[in-house]
C-alpha cells in the first residue's frame, strides 16, 4: 500500500512570524541621529585635510556608522550569528584583496615604476598630445 | 537581477482569518524555515555585493597609493556640499526602509507606504543630485582616460582618480536603480495589504538591499571626496 | 647524476650560473612526485587486490584513523612542501636582486621584435651580446603590451610591462648562441618573436665592443630587421651628451660642480640630496627620469621650481641617454668601465 | 516504499507503482518549466555535454595544426583564436558547471533527504541565465571570435580589434548562473537537512559541493567586476589599466586571479566528492578519516582564496609578495595530500568491485597525486620561473583539470546513471573506454611536460623545430583520448534507449541518494527520513537497507 504523497498542510498555525516582538521605534530614530552626527563629524574633519591620519579617521567613522546600520537598520543585532558570519568572511576577502594588491605595489622595487617613465604617467592633455613620440598604444587607442 | 533572488516571497497569497499569509513552498517543513531560507540567500546575495565592489576598492587603494597628490588635488575640486547632501539623503532613506518595515511588523499599512514612497523619493533625489554632478564634470572635462581636459588638476596619474570615480559611482548608481525598482514593486505590495505582522519578509529582504547600497556610499564618499 | 637527470626530463643546457642549483631542486621535487604518485597509485591496486570483493553479503569493519595516522597524514606533506618552498624562494629572492657589479643593458619589447640598448656601446636589434662569467642586468620595459623575456637555457624568465620597468640577471658562464623566447601571450606574432644572446668569451666581448666603439661594425649584428638600424658609433653617453646639448640643459645644469640655476650634475648621481619638502632622497635612474618628466615632483632644497617637464619631447631612449651620460659625469675617474647598478631605494 | 521500523532485512518488495521524475509531464513545456532540481539538473548535463565536445573540437583543431613547426592549416590569428575559445569553452561552459550544477542539482537534495532545493525557480533561473551568456559568448564566437587567451590579460585585451565584447559579456552573465547555483546549495544544506542528519552524517559529496559553492558565491563577483571593467575598457577605453595614463596592468591580473585560482577548486572539489562517493560505494567501506575529507573541503575552499599570487610569480610582483603567496599555495596543497591518503585509507580492509566507476577512481587518484604535486613544484617559486608560461603549466592544469574533474564527472555520470535513468550501461565497453581514456591522457600529456621542460612557451603558432617530435606524440595521445571518450557518448546513448532496466539500488551502495526509488518520483521521498547513522555505513548488511536505519 503506497502512500500517496499530500502536500502537508501546515499542521499547526505559525505563531507570529518574527520572534523579537517589534514594539517602539525609538532605537531607529536614535540611529539614525547618530548616523547624521557621524556624517557631520567626518565631513568637517575631512574638509581640514589633516594629512596622515585622515585616511585611517575616514575609514574607522565609516566603519562605525556601517556597523550601526548592519546592527540596527538590518537587525543583524537579534538574528543568528550565521547571517554576521556571511558579512565577516565577505569582508574579509574584500580586505584579503585589497591588501594583497597594496603589499604588492608598496613592496615593488622603487624604480621599477618612476612615476615619469619614459612614457609615463605625465598627463597628456588632447591639445599637446600630438607632439614628441606619442606611445603606440596610445596612437592605437585615439583613433 | 533581485527579484530572481527573492522568488518564494511573491506567491498570492491566500488569506488566513484576515490576516495575509505567506505560502508554504512544498518542500519546507514550515513558514519559519522557509522564511529563514530566504532571509539567508538574502545575506548570501549581499555578500556578493560587498565583493563586487572589493574589487573596485582594491583599484582605489592602488592608484591612491601611486598617485596620493594627483588624488587629493581632484577630490578637492569634486562639490563637497553635494556630495555631503546625498550622504544624508541616503542615511535618511535607509532610517526611512527601516521604519517602513517596522511599520509593516506592527500592521500600520498606511504608514508603511508613505515611508516606502519617502524612501523612493530620496532614491530619485539621490540620482538628481549624481547627475548634477556628472553634468558638472562633463563640461569641466575631468573625464577618465583619454577623454581627460581638465585644465586644473594635471598632477601624473589624474586621469586614474576620475576613472575610479565614473567607475565607482556609476556602478553604486546602478545599484541605487535596482534598489529603487526593488522598493517600488514592494511599494505596491504593501499597498495592497501584501504584508503584515505574520509576513513580511519580502519587505524585509527589499529593506536589506537598499541598507546596503547605503552601506557602500557610507565607505564611497569619504573616500573620494574627503581625502 | 646530474647529466642523466637532465636528459631524462629534457631540460636544456644549464648555461648560467644559478641554472645548476635551480635543477637540483627540479630533479629533487620531480623525483618525489613520480615516487609519491607511483606509491599512491600501487598503493590502491594491491589494496584492490587483497581486498577483493569476496561476496554479496560481504560485510565491512568501521575503522576510523588513529590520531597519529591523522598527524601523519597532514604533517608529511606540510613538511615536503614548506622544504621545497624555502629552498625555492630563497633561489627566487638570489635570482631576483642582482649584483652590484652587474653591467646594465636596457631592454625595449615591441610588438613582436626585441630592442637592447648598451649603456656605452651600440643598439642592437633582436641579438643581445653578453661577455661569458660578468653578471649582466637587464632593465626592461615594453612599449605596448606585456611580453616575457625567456632563455630557457638561463633558466630566466621575467615578463616586460609596459609604462614601468621590470629587471633580471643572469651570469652565462658556457659561450654560445641561445633562443630568446616571448613567453607572454602578445598578439599575431608572439610566436615569432624571437631574438638571440650571444655569448662571447670577455676577451672576444671587449674586442667586439673597441670595434664598434670606433665605428667598423665587422660582424653583422644577427638580422637587423630593415626598419631599425645599427647605430654602431656612438655610445648611450656621448648620445646623452648630444641630447644634453640641443635639449638646452647645460643652460641651466653646469656639468663642472658649480652651482647655476639648477643643480650641478656633477657628483649627482648617487648623491644623497634634500629637497624642498625636507625629504631625504638618493639620486638613482628613478629620480632622475621623474625629474625630467616632471621637475614639480621633487624640487632640491634651495632651487626654485623653473624647470619645464620634458614630458612628450624626449623618447625612451633619448632618456635613457641623459641619464647615463648624467650617471657618467664623476668627478673622480672620466668612467669608461661599465655603468654601476643604481642604489636602491630602502624598501619603505 | 514502506520503511521498516525495526531495521530487519527488508526483502525487495515488488517497486511499488509511482511517477517516476522523467514521466511526470512530459511535455516540452513541463521540461522548460520544470521545478524539479531533477530536471534542472538533466537539462544541465546534456548543455554542458554539448559545451564540452565543442571545446573538444577547438582542442583537436590545435593539436593537429601543433604537428608542424611552421605554418601549417590555418594562420596564426585563427590559431590564438582557437586557443581562446578552446579555454573559454571548456572553463566556463563545461568545468565549472558540470558537477556542482548537472550532478550537485540532481543529488544533493536527494543525499541530504529534501525534496528539493531551497530556491526551485531560482534554480530554473540559473539554467536560463547559462543558456543566455552561452548563447551570448557563441554568437561573440561565430562573429570574429576573441584572441585574447580566455585570461584577457590588459593591455592586450583592451586594445584587441577582435570582437571581444560580446564574449566578455557572455561570461559576465554565466558568473551569475554560478552564484546563483552557488547560492542555492549553501541555503538548502543549512535550511533543509533531514531531521537526523547533523553537519557530521552529511555524504562528503555534500561536504564537498559546499565548499564549492561557498567559493563560486565569495569568488565570482570579482570575476564579474574584472570582466566588466575589461568590457568597458575594450569598449570605451577608460584607461583603468592603461600604462599611458599610469594605469597599473597588474592590477587587472590580481582581479582576474583572485577569482581564477578559487575557480580552479570550484572546478576538482566536486570531483573529489565524487570520489569520496565512489570510492565508499565499491569498496563498501566508511570513509577512513570522514572529519579530515569534510574539514579539509572547507580548507580547501577557504584558504584557496588566499594563493592567487602563484599566477603572477615573475610578472614583475613584488618578491614579498611571491613569498606570502608561495608558503600559502603549499598549505592549499597539503589539504589534497590528506584527502588522497585517506582516499587509499578507505580501499583498507574494504570489498573492493572493479566496475568502470572504480576504474575512473583509481585514475583519478593517479592524476590528483601527479598533477597536484606538479603544482605545488610550480608554486615553488624558483622552479616557476622556468616553468611559467610553457607547457609544463599547460600539462599541469590538464592534467589536474581532465585527470581528476574530467575522470571525477565520468566516473559520478556511470555511478549515478541508474539513478538518474533507471538503466544500466554496458559495463565492459565502460572499462574499455575508461582505460582508452587513462592512456590516451596520459600520452598527451606526459610529452608536454617534458616540452615544458625544454622550454617551449605556451600559446605558439609557430615553435623552433626541436620541439616537433613531442608535439606529434602529444598529437597522437590526443586523438587516442577523443576516440575514447566517443566510446562513452555511444555505448550510454544505447544505454538510455535501450539498457536494461534496473532495480532501486544495482551496486548495493548505503550512500543516501541510493535509498529511494530509482529513477525518483519528482518529489523524491514520499515520507522524509530520519537519519541515524554517517552514510556508507557497511557493517551490516542489508541489500537495499530501509532508509539509514541500522543498529547503530
Amino acid at each position: 500500500m503506497a502512500e500517496t504523497y499530500k502536500p502537508e498542510a501546515p499542521a499547526h498555525r505559525p505563531a507570529a512570524q518574527h520572534d523579537a516582538h517589534e514594539h517602539s521605534a525609538t532605537p531607529y530614530v536614535v540611529v539614525w541621529l547618530v548616523l547624521c552626527g557621524l556624517t557631520l563629524l567626518t565631513v568637517m574633519t575631512g574638509k581640514q585635510h589633516l594629512g596622515a591620519i585622515a585616511l585611517p579617521l575616514a575609514i574607522a567613522i565609516a566603519t562605525t556608522k556601517s556597523l550601526l546600520v548592519l546592527l540596527f537598520f538590518m537587525h543583524l543585532k537579534e538574528q543568528k550569528g550565521i547571517y554576521g558570519m556571511i558579512i565577516f568572511v565577505s569582508v574579509l576577502f574584500a580586505l584579503l584583496l585589497m591588501g594583497m594588491t597594496i603589499t604588492d605595489v608598496a613592496t615593488r622595487f622603487k624604480p621599477l615604476s618612476p612615476a615619469g617613465a619614459p612614457f609615463g604617467s605625465r598627463v597628456q592633455l588632447p591639445d599637446d598630445a600630438e607632439g614628441g613620440d606619442k606611445p603606440a598604444l596610445e596612437k592605437e587607442v585615439a583613433h | 537581477m533581485s527579484s530572481a533572488a527573492t522568488p518564494a516571497a511573491g506567491h498570492d497569497p491566500h488569506e488566513l482569518d484576515g490576516v495575509p499569509e505567506g505560502i508554504l513552498a512544498h518542500h519546507y517543513s514550515s513558514l519559519a524555515a522557509q522564511n529563514e531560507a530566504v532571509r539567508l540567500g538574502m545575506w548570501l546575495f549581499l555578500a556578493t555585493e560587498i565583493l563586487l565592489f572589493a574589487g573596485l576598492f582594491a583599484g582605489y587603494a592602488i592608484y591612491r597609493f601611486q598617485f596620493p597628490e594627483a588624488f587629493a588635488e581632484a577630490s578637492r575640486h569634486l562639490d563637497l556640499s553635494l556630495g555631503t547632501l546625498n550622504t544624508f539623503v541616503l542615511i535618511t532613506s535607509s532610517f526611512t526602509v527601516a521604519m517602513a518595515i517596522h511599520f509593516a511588523r506592527t500592521d500600520r499599512k498606511n504608514l508603511a507606504v508613505a515611508c516606502l514612497i519617502f524612501t523612493i523619493a530620496c532614491a530619485l533625489g539621490f540620482l538628481g543630485i549624481k547627475s548634477i554632478e556628472y553634468m558638472h564634470k562633463f563640461q569641466e572635462g575631468a573625464l577618465p582616460g583619454p577623454y581627460y581636459a581638465f585644465k586644473e588638476v594635471t598632477a601624473p596619474g589624474a586621469p586614474m582618480y576620475f576613472t575610479i570615480y565614473f567607475l565607482t559611482t556609476g556602478l553604486h548608481a546602478v545599484h541605487v536603480i535596482i534598489g529603487m525598482s526593488v522598493l517600488i514593486v514592494l511599494t505596491f505590495k504593501t499597498a495592497n495589504g501584501r504584508f503584515s505582522s505574520k509576513y513580511y519578509t519580502g519587505l524585509e529582504l527589499g529593506g536589506l538591499y537598499w541598507h546596503l547600497v547605503d552601506l557602500v556610499w557610507i565607505f564611497l564618499f569619504p573616500l573620494l571626496y574627503l581625502i | 647524476m646530474n647529466e642523466f637527470f637532465r636528459k631524462l626530463l629534457f631540460l636544456p643546457e644549464q648555461a648560467s650560473s644559478f641554472a645548476a642549483d635551480v635543477d637540483h631542486l627540479h630533479y629533487f621535487v620531480m623525483m618525489t612526485t613520480v615516487i609519491m604518485a607511483a606509491a599512491v597509485g600501487l598503493c590502491a591496486l594491491l589494496f584492490f587486490a587483497i581486498y577483493r570483493r569476496k561476496s554479496e553479503a560481504q560485510t565491512t569493519p568501521h575503522i576510523e584513523p588513529t590520531l597519529m595516522i591523522e598527524a601523519a597524514f597532514v604533517s608529511v606533506p606540510l613538511i615536503l612542501f614548506l622544504l621545497w618552498f624555502a629552498v625555492g624562494f630563497r633561489q627566487f629572492v638570489e635570482q631576483d636582486n642582482p649584483p652590484a657589479d652587474a653591467i646594465d643593458v636596457y631592454v625595449m619589447a615591441k610588438k613582436w621584435m626585441w630592442k637592447f640598448n648598451y649603456p656605452d656601446g651600440p643598439n642592437a636589434v633582436n641579438v643581445l651580446r653578453v661577455p661569458a662569467g660578468k653578471p649582466v642586468r637587464l632593465l626592461m620595459t615594453s612599449q605596448d603590451v606585456i611580453h616575457s623575456f625567456f632563455v630557457p637555457e638561463f633558466r630566466v624568465k621575467k615578463d616586460v610591462n609596459p609604462g614601468r620597468y621590470t629587471q633580471t640577471w643572469f651570469t652565462a658562464t658556457i659561450p654560445g648562441k641561445y633562443q630568446i623566447l616571448c613567453s607572454q601571450y602578445c598578439g599575431a606574432g608572439h610566436s615569432i618573436m624571437r631574438g638571440e644572446v650571444i655569448v662571447m668569451p670577455p676577451a672576444e666581448y671587449e674586442a667586439w665592443l673597441a670595434n664598434l666603439k670606433r665605428g667598423i661594425p665587422n660582424t653583422q649584428d644577427g638580422t637587423p630587421t630593415p626598419i631599425e638600424n645599427v647605430a654602431a658609433n656612438t655610445s648611450l653617453v656621448e648620445q646623452g651628451k648630444r641630447i644634453a646639448v640641443e635639449q638646452g640643459c647645460v643652460k641651466c645644469h653646469t656639468v663642472n660642480g658649480e652651482r647655476h640655476i639648477g643643480p650641478s650634475w656633477l657628483d649627482m648621481y648617487g648623491r644623497h640630496e634634500k629637497m624642498k619638502t625636507g625629504e631625504m632622497i638618493t639620486v638613482d635612474e628613478g629620480y632622475m627620469t621623474e625629474s625630467i618628466m616632471d621637475p614639480a615632483a621633487k624640487i632640491v632644497d634651495g632651487f626654485d621650481n623653473v624647470m619645464p617637464s620634458f614630458q612628450n619631447k624626449l623618447a625612451g631612449p633619448e632618456i635613457a641617454a641623459l641619464v647615463e651620460y648624467m650617471k657618467s659625469l664623476q668627478s673622480d675617474t672620466v668612467r669608461n668601465t661599465p655603468s654601476e647598478a643604481p642604489l636602491y631605494a630602502p624598501v619603505h | 516504499m514502506l520503511q521498516s521500523i525495526d531495521g530487519s532485512p527488508q526483502t525487495l518488495a515488488a517497486p511499488a507503482e509511482y511517477t517516476p521524475y522523467l514521466k511526470d509531464g512530459t511535455t516540452v513545456m513541463s521540461w522548460l518549466n520544470t521545478r524539479d532540481h531533477k530536471r534542472v539538473g538533466v537539462m544541465f548535463l546534456v548543455l554542458v555535454t554539448l559545451g564540452f565536445f565543442l571545446g573538444g573540437i577547438f582542442a583537436l583543431a590545435i593539436r593537429i595544426k601543433l604537428l608542424q613547426p611552421g605554418p601549417f592549416l590555418y594562420d596564426a590569428m585563427t590559431y590564438n583564436r582557437l586557443f581562446t575559445l578552446h579555454g573559454i569553452v571548456m572553463i566556463f561552459f563545461f568545468m565549472i558547471p558540470a558537477i556542482p550544477s548537472g550532478f550537485g542539482n540532481f543529488v544533493l537534495p536527494l543525499m541530504i533527504g529534501a525534496r528539493d532545493v531551497a530556491f526551485p525557480r531560482l534554480n530554473l533561473a540559473s539554467m536560463y541565465v547559462y543558456l543566455l551568456g552561452a548563447s551570448l559568448a557563441l554568437w561573440g564566437m561565430i562573429h570574429g571570435g576573441v584572441d585574447t587567451g580566455w585570461t584577457f590579460y590588459t593591455p592586450y585585451s583592451s586594445t584587441t580589434t577582435t570582437n571581444a565584447f560580446p564574449v566578455i559579456l557572455g561570461l559576465f552573465i554565466i558568473g551569475f548562473s554560478s552564484i546563483m547555483t552557488g547560492l542555492n546549495f549553501i541555503v538548502t544544506v543549512h535550511t533543509l537537512r533531514a531531521p537526523g542528519m547533523t553537519w557530521m552524517r552529511m555524504p562528503l559529496f555534500v561536504w564537498a559541493v559546499y565548499g564549492t559553492s561557498i567559493i563560486q558565491v565569495l569568488a565570482t563577483p570579482v570575476l564579474g567586476l574584472a570582466l566588466c571593467v575589461v568590457g568597458v575598457e575594450n569598449t570605451l577605453h577608460f584607461g583603468l589599466f592603461d600604462p599611458t595614463r599610469g594605469g597599473d596592468p597588474l592590477l587587472f591580473q590580481h582581479l582576474f586571479w583572485f577569482y581564477s585560482h578559487p575557480a580552479v577548486y570550484i572546478m576538482v572539489l566536486p570531483a573529489m566528492g565524487v570520489m569520496s562517493e565512489v570510492i565508499c560505494a565499491f569498496s563498501r567501506k566508511n570513509a577512513f578519516g570522514y572529519n579530515m575529507i569534510a574539514y579539509s573541503s572547507l580548507g580547501i575552499a577557504f584558504v584557496g582564496f588566499f594563493a592567487w599570487g602563484h599566477h603572477m610569480f615573475v610578472t614583475g610582483q613584488s618578491s614579498v609578495n611571491a613569498g606570502i603567496f608561495g608558503v600559502i599555495s603549499m598549505l592549499v596543497g597539503v589539504f589534497t595530500a590528506i584527502k588522497v591518503f585517506n582516499w587509499v585509507g578507505t580501499l583498507y580492509r574494504g570489498s573492493i568491485s572493479f566496475n568502470t566507476p572504480f576504474l575512473y577512481a583509481c585514475g583519478f587518484l593517479y592524476f590528483v597525486v601527479f598533477g597536484g604535486m606538479t603544482g605545488i613544484a610550480l608554486a615553488t617559486v624558483s622552479l616557476d620561473v622556468h616553468w611559467h608560461d610553457t607547457y609544463f603549466v599547460i600539462a599541469h592544469f590538464h592534467f589536474v583539470m581532465v585527470g581528476a574533474v574530467i575522470m571525477g564527472f565520468l566516473a559520478g555520470l556511470h555511478y549515478w546513471f541508474p539513478k538518474m535513468f533507471g538503466r544500466t550501461y554496458h559495463d565492459g565497453w565502460g572499462l574499455v573506454a575508461g582505460s582508452l581514456i587513462i592512456l590516451g591522457f596520459n600520452a598527451t600529456f606526459i610529452p608536454q611536460f617534458l616540452l615544458g621542460n625544454a622550454g617551449m612557451p605556451r600559446r605558439y603558432y609557430e615553435y623552433p623545430d626541436q620541439f616537433q617530435a613531442l608535439n606529434v606524440a602529444s598529437t597522437a595521445g590526443a586523438t587516442l583520448l577523443a576516440f575514447g571518450l566517443l566510446i562513452i557518448l555511444v555505448y550510454l546513448v544505447v544505454a538510455l534507449v535501450s539498457g536494461k532496466r534496473c532495480e532501486q539500488n544495482p551496486w548495493g551502495s548505503k550512500g543516501f541518494e541510493w535509498m529511494t526509488q530509482s529513477p525518483p518520483s519528482t518529489h523524491n521521498f514520499d515520507v522524509i527520513p530520519t537519519i541515524t547513522t554517517g552514510p556508507h555505513d557497511y557493517r551490516t548488511h542489508t541489500h537495499s537497507a530501509a532508509f539509514g536505519v541500522h543498529h547503530v
